[in-house]
């Protein structure tokens, strides 16, 4: 009775969200919201303030490059988090002796 | 030199992070020490930034030299500068008993590793607290969220993995959403700036009202869920039953409280009043926060294992926070500051102390404390203190913060969050008080020398101390951070 | 007729909010800890293709400067978003992955039932 | 798997799928792609490595001291080359201030720092998920499962 009552429940959120998509500025043209002042100065002034042809690695790595250290330190802590679980004490001594 | 400050913080964080691999040959008290000077340096550099700020104005600081609309910005106005120094204060203290915490179900080997995650989340704490950026707190989020799901499952217990699963299942939903609000909020805007998304946001509300709505749901049940507000909380008693308690009072006192800024930043910088009076956002959040009070204590009434208790009882404390924010005024907005380090200081007092009852003693239960006063006398005064505060009884910081909660209710009109919040502190009694009456009065037949100090590593002690008296002196002198709060709290121009 | 070209216009925004659901409800309900996990990793790429399906317009070409005049380029920005959080969505799969090892290693099982009922025999005998 | 096909066809094929991941990490600033995909490929290839040639093998090739430099080293050059930006003008991660070359557009030496950093990155991806592929399968050799020997 449960899993019908959430099936259900699912089903009235996605009918609230399609709803809600229909009024959304959803043009994908140069004139949607989202394509603005911001893109078009990346867009003029990437190559030359950068000197990258590829405006995603110019915004990844010069402009939004602090996101990109966020994204390393995610890595990072991943695997040390991985190892804290999983890595048996015993099989590190071996290793180290 | 001054601007400079944020991310040197934040660097010297990730040094140490990265260089106690590279120490962990040597003997550990190194990198103990080693770990106590950073934080003290940068508690040092995030008093001098407070009084900087406090005099003139937010620290503005923009990665790369772009115009703030173009690169990511941290914006360290009064507010992150408060919280940023209460966290690394906070942190140092509870460091310091976990310097003398070794047997704690934390082997030898892995506890280099405890201490990397540790750092790398005060990195990241930092982070959320001083970016202006909506995607960049994502990014901070996401590595607060690994961090602390590995802190607790360092403990390699049956019921720790158990309980971090589904710790990680319930942040991740947390964080998608909040991402999925993001998203939202940059389909019509086209910034992630938060003061650029504020600005086109006051303009453009009226015409994609659908939008913003459902970003804002997106947002608040996103930051809900990570801030164990009370109908997401069931992720939080499991993890703090089973986490080693330094992590515990960590993730209880600290983290969540970063993502009640985070709220906070979210509802009054990026979504301005208006927008929020028209959707009605605080009567909902006054609901909610009025049910986590009453639900939290009572669930903690029914609870057996003390850790599992006080984990139900941060859950009413956020209530308090959160109906603090709900009132959308200066006076409540600096009274949910104020219970933020008050419940910070309390929560870690007790988590702390019950885990040198557990180092001791070896018990969990709650009705094994008798007569545990006269063995433990320093431990069970500090308790008592921190139990006292959070009923509210009168010379402790969480009697202050009632006060000021139940002042800016009054001043918003509504009378009735006195009695849910005098109600809240009654529940809190029934359960409290047993404790330290049975510790106290009912005495154990085998004591011969009582009130001498317990045989405990003087580090723990030394923390707990430092607890109990953060609590008394900010019961007696409020006014020491209550001025700074209020000036912080004017700051955000309600209408 | 209107609906269905309004369906039609949309079609990926309503595919990627479908997406999220199909993700929520299989993490929600699902009782084996693994489809939990995957059901995650639907939830994250169903909010990629959200942010791709924004950055899109229709005749642009990937934002690589090709040096010929008059050529639309789409949003660089939400591409940028997206490589971001595929990072983030892996390494957080990969943690739940290893403890579902351990739980295993532990438990013997990952099932999410039989797991919360040997945690309350745990908990009735200590 | 002790099967001669595969081990042989793996020794060929391997360098070539590692020469095509360093081609897309270099030419990051120019074609499509960067260090994220770039480290994946060269990931992949040690991946492989671990199937076919077994664990211990792989371990030699790739041991755990050599993992560990190879993350703190990713996070080190990151943050080096941010602090020469800091120190040189005082904005933390900054391109052309701190006076990096920034060379004629669409040749290989342009972009000034995107280069470095995208090198970083690939040496970042690539060594997590080999460590954490490694991480992985080493719960099970130690319980009886013939696993990957």
């Amino acid at each position: 009775m449960k899993k019908h009552l959430l099936n259900v429940l699912f089903l009235i959120l996605f009918g609230i969200l399609v709803y809600s998509i229909i009024e959304m500025p959803t043009m994908q043209t140069v004139d949607a919201p989202s394509y603005n002042e911001v893109t078009e100065y990346y867009i003029e002034n990437a190559v030359n303030e950068t000197g990258s042809v590829n405006f995603i690695s110019a915004i990844l790595a010069d402009y939004r490059g602090f996101d990109t250290l966020g994204e390393t330190i995610v890595l990072f802590t991943s695997v040390i988090a991985v190892a804290s679980v999983l890595r048996t004490v015993k099989k590190k001594e071996e290793e180290e002796a | 030199m001054i601007n400079q400050l944020p991310i040197i913080n934040m660097l010297l964080f990730l040094a140490t992070a990265l260089i106690i691999p590279l120490l962990s040959r040597r003997k550990f008290n190194i990198t103990l020490i080693f770990g106590f000077i950073m934080l003290a340096l940068v508690m040092t550099s995030s008093f001098f930034m407070l009084f900087h700020i406090a005099d003139n104005g937010a620290i503005i600081y923009q990665f790369g030299g772009h115009d703030s609309r173009i690169g990511i910005e941290f914006k360290v106005d009064l507010m992150a500068a408060i919280i940023s120094l209460f966290v690394v204060g906070l942190t140092t203290v509870i460091y310091i008993y976990s310097c003398g915490d070794e047997t704690e179900g934390v082997e030898q080997k892995e506890y280099g590793r405890y201490y990397i995650l540790l750092f790398i989340m005060l990195f990241a704490l930092l982070g959320i607290i001083y970016t202006n950026d909506l995607f960049n707190a994502y990014v901070f989020m996401e590595i607060i969220s690994i961090t602390t799901c590995s802190i607790i499952s360092i403990k390699r217990k049956k019921e720790t993995y158990a309980a971090s699963f589904r710790y990680v299942m319930l942040n991740e939903i947390g964080s998608l959403s909040y991402l999925f609000g993001v998203a939202l909020i940059y389909m019509v805007t086209g910034y992630t700036n938060i003061d650029f998304v504020s600005q086109s946001i006051q303009t453009i509300w009226q015409l994609y009202s659908i939008n913003i709505i459902i970003a804002l749901g997106f947002l608040i049940i996103g930051i809900g869920i990570k801030a164990a507000v009370f109908p997401f909380h069931i992720w939080l008693p499991d993890a703090h039953a089973s986490a080693p308690s330094s992590s515990s009072a960590l993730l209880s006192s600290i983290v969540v409280k970063v993502y009640i800024i985070v709220l906070i930043k979210l509802l009054f910088k990026v979504f301005k009043l208006d927008v929020l009076n028209h959707f009605h956002v605080s009567d909902i959040l006054v609901v909610v926060a009025a049910t986590g009070m009453i639900m939290g204590s009572i669930f903690a009434i029914a609870q057996k294992d003390v850790k599992r208790m006080l984990g139900y009882s941060s859950i009413s404390q956020i209530g308090y926070i959160v109906m603090g924010i709900a009132m959308f005024s200066s006076l409540g907005l600096s009274s949910a500051l104020f219970h933020i380090v008050s419940h910070g200081l309390m929560k870690a007092a007790l988590f702390l102390s019950v885990g040198i009852i557990i180092y001791k003693k070896k018990i969990k239960k709650k009705d094994q404390f008798e007569g545990l006063a006269y063995e433990m006398p320093i431990t069970m005064g500090v308790f008592t203190i921190a139990a006292l505060g959070m009923i509210g009884i009168p010379l402790t910081s969480g009697f202050i913060s009632k006060l000021t909660l139940g002042v800016a209710a009054l001043d918003h009109r509504q009378g009735f969050l006195i009695i849910i919040v005098v109600l809240s502190g009654l529940l809190n009694v029934i359960y409290y008080l047993p404790i330290i009456i049975s510790s106290f009065l009912k005495s154990e037949p085998k004591i011969y020398h009582p009130f001498k100090i317990e045989k405990v590593p003087w580090p723990m002690l030394t923390s707990v101390i430092i607890l109990g008296i953060g609590i008394l002196t900010f019961g007696i002198f409020p006014n020491l951070i209550m001025n700074i709060m209020t000036q912080a709290a004017e700051l955000f121009g309600w209408v | 007729m209107k609906i269905i070209q309004v369906f039609v216009d949309n079609i990926n925004f309503i595919g990627a909010v479908a997406l999220f659901l199909i993700g929520l409800r299989t993490v929600v309900t699902k009782k084996n800890l693994i489809k939990r996990i995957m059901g995650l990793n639907i939830m994250g790429t169903s909010i990629f293709l959200f942010l791709v399906a924004i950055g899109n317009v229709t005749g642009g070409v990937p934002p690589i400067l090709s040096g010929e005049e008059g050529v639309t380029y789409i949003n660089p920005i939400p591409s940028v978003l997206i490589l971001t959080g595929i990072v983030v969505v892996v390494s957080i799969t990969v943690y739940s992955l290893s403890l579902t090892v351990k739980i295993y290693e532990m438990y013997g099982t990952i099932n999410q039932d039989e797991l919360t009922n040997l945690i309350r025999e745990d908990d009735l005998h200590d | 798997m002790e099967d001669r096909i595969v081990k042989s066809i793996t020794r060929m094929v391997i360098p070539f799928i590692q020469l095509y991941g360093v081609f897309i990490i270099l030419h990051g600033h120019i074609t499509p792609g960067g260090g994220f995909s770039g480290g994946t490929l060269i990931g992949t290839s040690l991946i492989l490595y671990t199937l076919v040639f077994g664990l211990p093998t792989a371990k030699k090739k790739f041991s755990h001291r050599m993992s560990q430099i190879a993350e703190s080293g990713g996070i080190i050059v990151y943050v080096g080359i941010g602090l020469v930006g800091l120190f040189i003008s005082g904005q933390f991660l900054t391109n052309i201030n701190a006076g990096f070359p920034l060379g004629e557009p669409g040749e290989l030496l342009s972009g000034g720092m995107i280069p470095l950093l995208m090198i970083a990155i690939g040496i970042k991806v690539a060594s997590t998920m080999v460590s954490l592929f490694h991480l992985l399968i080493e719960g099970d050799l130690d319980e009886d499962h013939p696993g990957i020997r």
